[in-house]
């Protein structure tokens, strides 16, 4: 028993070392990466995770047409932010 | 065939699972009802312990042939997946396509808040040695402080299929209980003025950052610990189609259908190996106990180190991120803002705390990765025959039978 | 190889279709062509009998290896998924997704329409063993009865392999052809003022009677008959998906696109299994008129016993509401809603069929369930093997060398 | 043939007698559970069947906000009550 | 087992990746990169080039066990639905649900380019039979000309699958490419008054017609190339999910979800089949020329031919409209809207231009099918066994073991 | 070689002929079944490919009830086109 305790207490160190080596080169990559290509402003069209833009685009105009049309304005005097659809 | 009226009546009563029902079964069909109960009124994991719960149901019908064991028969079909080690990766895509890394880039010196945490790992693994497991079992158990189901499943199908049940459940028990086990620690071993600790802003990180981060990680890490790549090269991809910009169908997809499919499938086939042969046993509930010493001292570890890091930058992070190394995405990391907020409620902490928490992601599949480089064989492909035998069965009998005809050769 | 002219071009024409194209083939092209025309202008079960048409389509151009049968093509790798009973149980889980039981449970009574309808089953099974199939056989052709797609094709592959195509054919088309076969023997079996009655409006039911009732089911039923709990199982899993107000991706999933996906996967694969050679056979005509006898006794079970109902209730229950019990959810509770409102417009019924047309989806599980029992043989996993030898090959061709030897060692 | 078509009848008359049991015990169950659990007034968030109501919940926020805005009303003036998405 | 600190720390070492990366893994991880950045900042069809190249990545990390070939891994279990064709047939099920055929029916003439651009295929296929590839191999490769990656991996897989990564590569590389390498073919070989022509309005299709063809076209060519049916079958009936209008459900699915799961699992798949091995060699050099003049002709082919039946037509028909024949729908068919429109800004081509694109789908389907009744054999059924081997591993040793007892008795 | 290269042409002259027969034959199935079914005004309600066609209807009820329901006017009075959702 107390071997394999033992053996077991040698595994940890071992791998906990591992894990800080792996993590730290892992660290100093992405330091590089940060400094190699500073973050600018961004692309405003590039919404990544939005899923189905184009569904959405489709509803705010519905809406805001809707709106427009009901009450003899016209679109471009409001504005629909956002309908997050998930 | 006779179809007598006594006769069928005789069969029919027969073939009632009541013939059958042995005291075990029926202790775990409570089991299933308990996990079933705490993934609906207590909002356990529900997404995973409902289809869990409702699988071990299943499984403990007598003469049902549901249970993972019962060759030819349903959930059989689906544990291949676990078995083959199919699900976690699909799932761990799924993940990786609804992780967002950003704060994590903006704060890379959290990785070793997640690298900390992995303490809770081997203080575990030491624990079950000392209770007698060996060592493959130990570390599949020590894998529950990583606090990742898919992980947990990956190791456990690898190192210890036989003990794939019990620490399934504890995983993703304990990943629940996140909020009441992990604060009283982090209370216990930071003072107020720690909890104080306001945190500057993350700065923004560039896009391109954010489509290299992926393919780095790949590179790096499966490049030092190769076993891990089914499951940190799928996370990595599925984050790819979420920043890549160009693929919003294939990440649409990753991260709603194909992960539900594949977590309705693994959770009915994890459920489905808790028989009363497998789950009932001394074992359990070691496992159990160790579970959660396990994420107890994963919390302790990211605390503590992130006490060292507080006074090394000078009181510039606040400790109470460090417990949101454990992972458990986003549990542990609202957890450290609520914390937060209870002592200063002006305190923000939570896009803090998102950074270690989704290092605690990587953290634990590279802890995975030791444990495969050190007792995974990596010639693994060979079990693939005898992995499969039980689907399409062994040429034995074939064989067999022309054994005695050579035997009757000799003669 | 050579590639002159001549020999390449003699080479294509012999490889065309048309030159093993037997009237067997064209006529099988021709039935599906009629079931595609069916789902499309007649609107019978499209979602299952155009993908059903279609693959029969594909199977019966000869040498496209797109048959059930054809070992290593793409409709019998589908085909697999039937073998070995995985997609009807999937199916049904996403019928459970999509079935509210609330009508069922605010007045449980239903749930013996429900049984009584499956008399059609029995009636069938007779007519069946009379007109000369076996009692497995028998069983198979019965359950069309049962009006449930997906139980009827789990128990012909479980049962009666060989009749699975003519089987799925039967139910889906009578499925589709209840709005016309039931009214006439509703009116024949009900008087006016029995089609007047006006029923009391549902109570309303507990959230949390709905969340227990698929363990109910499962853990009741499953235990006196565990060989249909792939099926009922699998239903009430999609249910609970469904109730549990916790696991709402995984039911938008079952609902959606994993019930989509199994079901283009199991129509296409029952329309390869219609060949000529299975098809075109004097059985087949026997079960599409056993199927409309099945329709018809099952209808008017429901309704008499519906009739039995009103009087015991004192004229509270309209029998018309017992014809639903065939289930072919929601059309049957439809035509029920349809027949009262001809004879009284005020007459709303569609709730109170709904009852048993859900009772009569468990109703055929159960009698599924009891053929199971008396039929199907409880070790079928010993079936597995060679149920995939026509995918992996059988060791045969290896031993029969290695015999070869033996013999010549014996000389 | 006789006596095929005799235990066919054999069989259906148990498979009945089996089904009505196994269905008699189920009603009753069910009566237990009802009797038990009394029907009260749902918790009104709990909307079991609606998928994705996250989604739903903002769109309602949208057209609330754009209606408020645009109107010059306050948001808590009006109320949508339902935008069912299936 | 010993765990000593040193011997377990020389286990890590010699685990990692990097005791055994060879110079061929670090240029296979080089293109893996390029092809991801084609992918993401050139858009290189995204959605195929970015999981692929992940793929390649991912298989070429030594000791991952990713590459196709390493039996038991995860991508070798997806790479079994390529080698098994069961993936390009699900994909093109999803490429017909998202085809509309309307134009090519209101001018069923331009099939006659969709033909026209096929002689792309065959100047590659002399081509690569004078650079020394045999038959099969070189139909494999001419196929690349026919711009459908489906079509590509399907024939490659069945006809020269040790190809099958580098074929792959050129015909997705090179479809991506066709906004660059058409147009100045196109200007080449067409005169400005040529360009300035403009086509008639199309007159509409009934919807009738629309729903028949995909039938039509499933009797007609699949009965003539039987070879052909699982590839041009489930496009017709993605199709008919579209048009029947009475499949709305199985249609989305089929054009959404299912494809987008499928495009995963293939494109990994092919990408987890680009190992050093297989790629770094002369041939994939020779491929890479081989497509680039493949889709140089068949964008000639369609040119010269649409002049050709400009001439006949009496100048009704713009020439341009036949590049579009080479499929690569639908860039092709805006690259003869471009072009036209670069002569005369009125001239509006893109919906005749979809004519032949679609066209050249079925077009480059049907070459396939002249080289599958060429060179298939028939009996592929028979392949099965062998190509499950690498999974359910060969029943050898059991049968040597026994050749062993065998000898013994001899002796 | 030279041998080979010869097959090839022939393979190739041949593979072209089938594939011209196979599409000829095409073309006349097409123009036969388009001059038997000729295009008639198509039934207004059919839409093929729209997804969930319900969710729309209900979201339309929904933007034009809450519209009606906030401004005083009748739902019939203004008439919302389309929320197209994909
Ligand atoms: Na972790
Ligand atoms: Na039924
Ligand atoms: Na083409």
């Amino acid at each position: 028993m107390e071997a394999s305790v033992s053996a077991a207490v040698n595994v940890s160190i071992l791998a906990m070392s591992v894990i800080f080596t792996v993590l730290v080169i892992l660290i100093f990559t992405i330091k590089a990466l940060v400094k190699l290509i500073p973050y600018e402003a961004p692309p405003p069209a590039r919404k990544v995770s939005s899923s189905r833009p184009p569904g959405q685009d489709d509803q705010v105009a519905a809406i805001t047409a809707t709106l427009a049309a009901h009450m003899g304005k016209r679109p471009d005097e409001f504005r629909i932010i956002n309908i997050q659809s998930r | 065939m006779e179809f007598s009226f006594s006769s069928s009546a005789s069969k029919i009563v027969h073939s009632t699972a009541f013939t059958s029902l042995e005291s075990g079964d029926i202790i775990m069909l409570a089991v299933a009802c308990l996990l079933i109960y705490l993934a609906i009124w207590k909002k356990f994991e529900p997404l995973l312990l409902l289809p869990m719960g409702f699988g071990c149901l299943l499984a403990n019908i007598p003469m049902s042939m549901m249970a993972s064991t019962d060759t030819g028969g349903l959930l059989n079909f689906f544990y291949q997946g676990i078995k083959h080690e199919i699900l976690p990766p699909l799932i761990f895509m799924g993940v990786g396509a609804l992780t967002d890394f950003g704060p994590l880039l903006a704060n890379p010196i959290t990785l070793l808040l997640g690298a900390a945490a992995q303490i809770g790992v081997y203080m575990t693994l030491i624990g079950a040695v000392y209770l007698g497991f060996n060592m493959q079992e130990a570390s599949a158990i020590g894998i529950i402080g990583g606090a990742d189901g898919p992980t947990s499943i990956f190791l456990a199908s690898k190192l210890a299929p036989h003990l794939l049940a019990p620490i399934a459940v504890a995983a993703y028990s304990y990943m629940s209980l996140v909020p009441l086990i992990q604060p009283p620690i982090m209370k216990l071993l930071t003072t107020e003025e720690e909890r104080k600790i306001k945190m500057e802003q993350l700065k923004p990180i560039s896009q391109t950052v954010k489509i290299i981060f992926p393919v780095a990680v790949t590179i790096v890490c499966c490049l030092m610990l190769p076993g891990v790549t089914p499951l940190l090269g799928m996370l990595m991809l599925g984050n790819m189609f979420r920043e890549s910009g160009v693929t919003a169908r294939l990440h649409e997809t990753a991260e709603t259908h194909l992960i539900n499919i594949v977590t309705i499938l693994l959770a009915l086939a994890v459920g489905s190996s808790m028989t009363a042969d497998s789950f009932l046993r001394l074992e359990t509930l070691k496992i159990i106990a160790l579970g959660l010493l396990a994420f107890s001292f994963a919390t302790a570890g990211g605390v503590i180190f992130g006490k060292i890091m507080c006074k090394l930058s000078g009181g510039k992070i606040n400790p109470l991120i460090g417990s949101a190394g454990v992972s458990a995405v986003p549990m542990a990391a609202r957890v450290s803002q609520k914390v937060g907020a209870d002592t200063d409620p002006s305190n923000f902490l939570l896009m803090h705390a998102m950074g270690p928490n989704v290092a605690g992601v990587i953290g634990s599949a590279v802890a995975a990765g030791v444990f495969l480089s050190l007792f995974g064989d990596a010639g693994s492909g060979i079990d693939t025959h005898a992995a499969l035998a039980p689907i399409i069965g062994t040429p034995e009998p074939g064989m067999q039978a022309l054994a005695t005809i050579v035997e009757a050769i000799k003669k």
